[in-house]
């Protein structure tokens, strides 16, 4: 299930679009290269808050859509939510403001050699990288089921979105404002069974990546979990991105989620120990 | 050389001029380099400029077994900065030494390895390791910023007495000839007591700043941010302190060569070191931000010397004590 | 004390809590102070707020005699910091007692007079002026990052030795009871050890921190930016050096009040040192961004105490400690 | 001669309009209260670079019109160059941002008591501060005669407004595209000996003030000068704009620009030593 990782570009880009999308904001950025290159799963990284900001580090969203013959060349889009300084700069620009874009960043989603029967499960703005990839699985044949979840309805990102790339989709809201309610682990089971899902695709808060690892590994199907570590660069030289991921030769690494993941293998990511190094950790000092 | 006056005729200026510099026994042709840490193994950067063009890629600490570093959270954003907390981590100097160093030489980067050790016999067989692959490594640099473990975790760098014995060391186990550099923290009260300790010590040239002890709380959960509790600052933030220990220390000791560092993300910055004395600067947290930073930098740095009239970067090296007469006290 | 959540119900957060500190035998209805230098004599910012409404006015270091400071440019911006070189100047103590505390002290501000010396013996005679004053002037900060003309120029703040002679001179001038605050620079290798010594020489707490020795230079004129070559780094930059002494040393000093500063710009800033261990907060550059940077720091403090469910601020001193097993060490 | 000094005030405002003159920028901002009580020679310190700025430090600018009953409320305009990353940041600003403002700072120009000759000297963009000098002072009675200088007429602000709040206004550029050939103080004399100037108000580069200083001490007519000196507060708590100032007592002392200021009585400045402490200045090593 291997892709090849496309080389990245740093771009200096021109927002196209701002836009409101309940409770988040949708930017689309002429981001030229970027989008021709991108693969589902990666992400973008964006520098904010302009010539002389005092926020040094670049902010990472999952690329949304990527459109390389948009009307001003390649574009990108993001689905973000304001959470601090970054966000918030990024939720006031305006058209034509330019925005420095370093990306596609990571390791694209693997995608199944052979048709399967495909569960993409979203929390909150956590949809955003699932389109392209129900899209690209389509195209290799694959049945693809959607379920997404928020604690509000003003959370759910991608319903239109949702029924245009899924064969079937399912909305999970805590409130109960739109869907089911309750979270989506709560209708996991129901869905696969009745699917007869062969793998999982996740995106959305630990919490909820770590359950479905832990359900879908008592089902024997594989997960994949697309991850949010805080990230320095981005681009795998910082090592401040890292979790404990089992290897295949079964020793536990500190591996860079910014260029290994930021989809991991949910069996293989060591959930109840992130934020520590767990014993027998490769170089860790009970290891050496 | 008279005083220099801005050019007024950039239309007239030299586009290139003499970049090399010579760090003792060690020759570059460029004086841009990447700063231990913050360019992993060169292989990322390398998607974003060619790392023959810069003076040398100086690779991230490596011990003589491999690393798990720390937990997570690993850092923290500061203002104009950035706290880490990595804890060192790396696959050892074996295989260190057998994967990235002849990846790096196949690109025609020159190669700066970075050591670090919980002791100073760790310091010394790790050297002799990185010395045993020959010509290919042109540089060692020795992070004495870390703990020792056999003295209560004090750091080296913070005592002249055991920042000498480490330097000493390696200087040993790589033989009189081969340029080593103390890379020395500005966590200390006398920043020119240490360096003159490791030149004594036989340091061809020294590396300054690390980064400075800081910590941030997380207001929010009302903890430390980062699981280390502490972490080392870096960024545009700190660049002050930086250029003040190079100019103290070319000051104290005109002849030692210096490669500068702390806070550098524009030619202009590296500028400032290059007047305040260093012979080579490091870019470190700007390639986070930006990264090409190295390349960018060193061709911003280029464009400067020229409007100047430096006719070489060799001129401009420690210009700014020319320029100023002595009288340095504080308030 | 439980753990700390978020409060989900901010409409039912009572809007105001007991923000009373201790710090020894100082005692203060409110724990946001100004930071010496950083507010004049009092007079400007009181066109912006109410003085009294804050901990305590510090005023700018005084000394025996006037001072004229330093020669201009005696400023620098930096990012997010800014370089000073003032050689603190000043009117003297006389001048200084007779003119400005009086009127301060009309104003209804807690007074917090900030010494400073040449020699041992001015700090003596100074502090001694001072206490003459009586119950109007409520402590006295000591600040012992000024050169010690009589052994080479070195700061009294850089070694134990002589940060205990001041701090014992001044002890003796004011009288066992008198609250006394040694106001330590952050530019040593141990800053435990320097509090240490100024606690066993009488002081009542410590002030923490003052600037970082820093230097810019201009890359127009390629001289250093200030007239006084280096200068003192200060603002958000350093706050994570400003919280971490502030951590080290409540960690080995737990009894001791601390007040904490070093780039304090907002409520969250403030809080931050609160957790750290400080006592109070003394805002500094933040006034020059925003002139009543003080009072409206103090309003988001609280808001924050209240937030976290805090009852009050001295609940809150120190509570970082609590919520993490220590394991310090560093990169 | 003494103005009474306006109590200054922080105010959130909002900008206007923003407007290219010449190579300078015209920067008109609501500001209530600031307007209403402005006097001339009174500068404002506007903060720059947006909410997470690296930049840390207010730049001063003086006013040039205050109009207590503008459309929106109190305005003030300032007229600035661009140098670095403060005034770059101000010249991208647009209609409706906010910009923090706090003034009306300094000692504002002190006016004569009875009605006089004065001529007016401006340099650059140091003409900004003119105009409601020049008005005030014809409201009591003062004839006011203005030179304008600059390097180049695109550096020569002012000239329209000139012509209507002077009664004479003379025009110097260095390349003589604009008016006399030269520097200001190559004509000066000619028009103070036409004129029979009693009092110089001049506003622009040090050296531009030095040398009208040093003009006027020989005719001895007293020259108010304004001078920019770096400030860190503008309010008077840092002590970083000092200049070496004689005082009536014939003793020099380390003056704040920024509250004693920053317009001085020409005389009174030791221009020559500015960068110094000068020998026997009050508290100096030499003094005690
Ligand atoms: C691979 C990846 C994909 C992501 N995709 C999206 C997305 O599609 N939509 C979206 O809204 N958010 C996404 N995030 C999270 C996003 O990066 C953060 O919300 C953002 O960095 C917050 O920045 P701030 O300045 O607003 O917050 P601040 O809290 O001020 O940020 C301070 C620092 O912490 C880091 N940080 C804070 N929160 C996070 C977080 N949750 N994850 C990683 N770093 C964080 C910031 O990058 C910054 O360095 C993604 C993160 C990663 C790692
Ligand atoms: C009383 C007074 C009135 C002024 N009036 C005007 C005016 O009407 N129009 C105008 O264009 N400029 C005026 N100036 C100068 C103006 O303040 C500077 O051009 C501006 O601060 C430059 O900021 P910057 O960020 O673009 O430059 P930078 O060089 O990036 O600024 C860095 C630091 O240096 C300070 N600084 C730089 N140049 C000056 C300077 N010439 N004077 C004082 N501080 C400086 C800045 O305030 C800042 O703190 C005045 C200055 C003073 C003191
Ligand atoms: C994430 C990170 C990791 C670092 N790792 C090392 C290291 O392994 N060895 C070392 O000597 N310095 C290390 N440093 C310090 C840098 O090399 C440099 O001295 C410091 O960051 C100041 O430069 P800057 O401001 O340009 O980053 C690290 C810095 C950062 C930010
Ligand atoms: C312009 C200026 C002048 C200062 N003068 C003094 C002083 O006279 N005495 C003193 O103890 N500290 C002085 N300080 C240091 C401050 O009190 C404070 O310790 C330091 O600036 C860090 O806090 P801040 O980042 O909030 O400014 C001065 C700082 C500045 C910026
Ligand atoms: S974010 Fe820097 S290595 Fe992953
Ligand atoms: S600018 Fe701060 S005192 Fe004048």
């Amino acid at each position: 299930m291997k892709a090849s990782i496309p080389t990245p570009l740093q771009v200096r880009g021109e927002v196209i679009s701002l836009k409101r999308v309940g409770d988040y904001f949708q930017l689309s950025i002429a981001a030229p290269g970027i989008a021709e290159r991108m693969k589902p799963g990666q992400f973008v990284a964006l520098a904010v808050g302009g010539q002389r900001s005092s926020m040094l580090l670049r902010r990472a969203f999952s690329i949304y859509t990527a459109d390389p013959r948009g009307v001003f060349g390649g574009t990108v889009e993001i689905v973000f939510a304001v959470q601090g300084g970054g966000t918030k700069w990024l939720s006031q620009l305006q058209a034509h403001s330019p925005v420095d874009v370093v990306g596609p960043l990571g390791t694209p989603f693997p995608i199944p050699a052979v048709p399967v029967k495909a569960l993409l499960v979203g929390g909150g703005y956590g949809a955003a990288p699932l389109f392209s990839l129900a899209d690209l699985l389509r195209t290799r044949g694959c049945r693809v089921e959607m379920i997404l979840g928020a604690a509000t309805g003003a959370r759910l990102f991608g319903v239109v979105e949702g029924r245009r790339a899924a064969s079937q989709l399912i909305l999970v809201t805590e409130d109960a404002s739109l869907g089911l309610s309750g979270k989506v682990t709560d209708h996991l089971d129901a869905v696969v069974e009745r699917s007869g899902t062969e793998l999982i695709y996740a995106c959305g808060p630990m919490g909820m990546l770590k359950a479905i690892s832990f359900y879908a590994k008592t089902k024997g199907i594989p997960a994949q979990c697309l991850v949010e570590e805080e990230m320095a660069c981005g681009i795998g030289v910082c090592m401040t991105c890292v979790l404990p991921i089992r290897g295949e030769d079964g020793l536990t690494r500190m591996t860079r989620a910014c260029v290994s993941g930021p989809s991991f293998d949910g069996e293989s990511v060591l959930w109840d120990s992130i934020g520590t190094i767990p014993a027998g950790t490769y170089g860790s000092e009970a290891s050496s | 050389m008279t005083f220099k006056v801005i050019s007024k005729h950039p239309a007239e200026e030299k586009s290139n001029i003499d970049l090399h510099t010579s760090l003792g026994s060690l020759s570059l042709p460029y004086p841009v380099l990447t700063a231990s840490g913050c360019a992993g193994s060169g292989k990322e950067l390398s998607n974003f400029f060619d790392l023959s063009k810069i003076g040398a890629v100086v690779t991230k600490s490596i011990m003589a077994n491999p690393r798990s570093g720390r937990a997570t959270p690993r850092m923290a954003e500061t203002p104009s900065g950035m706290l880490n907390s990595i804890g060192l981590q790396g696959p050892g100097v074996e295989a260190f030494m057998n994967d990235d160093v002849p990846w790096l030489s196949k690109m025609g980067a020159r190669i700066i390895v970075s050591i670090a050790g919980n002791s100073v016999e760790e310091f010394g067989r790790t050297a002799a390791r990185v010395r045993r692959a020959g010509a290919v490594v042109s540089a060692i640099e020795i992070n004495i910023s870390c703990p020792n473990v056999s003295n209560r975790g004090l750091v080296f760098a913070c005592a002249p007495q055991s920042a000498s014995e480490v330097v000493n060391t390696v200087r040993r186990a790589v033989g009189p000839q081969f340029p080593i550099f103390a890379k020395l923290s500005p966590d200390v009260t006398d920043i020119v007591e240490i360096a003159r300790a490791c030149v004594d010590a036989g340091a061809t040239g020294l590396a300054m700043i690390n980064t400075l002890l800081g910590m941030v709380i997380d207001t929010k959960t009302l903890k430390p941010k980062v699981a280390g509790i502490t972490g080392g600052l870096s960024g545009p933030a700190i660049r002050p302190v930086g250029v003040r220990a190079v100019w103290q220390v070319h000051s104290a000791l005109p002849k030692v060569p210096i490669i500068g560092m702390g806070g550098i993300m524009s030619g202009e910055d590296a500028f400032e070191y290059v007047l305040a004395g260093a012979s080579a600067v490091s870019v470190g947290t700007a390639s986070f931000h930006d990264p090409s930073a190295a390349i960018r930098i060193q061709n911003e740095l280029n464009h400067l010397l020229v409007h100047h009239g430096f006719d070489s970067l060799k001129e401009a090296i420690g210009f700014g004590h020319r320029q100023t007469e002595e009288k340095e006290d504080r308030s």
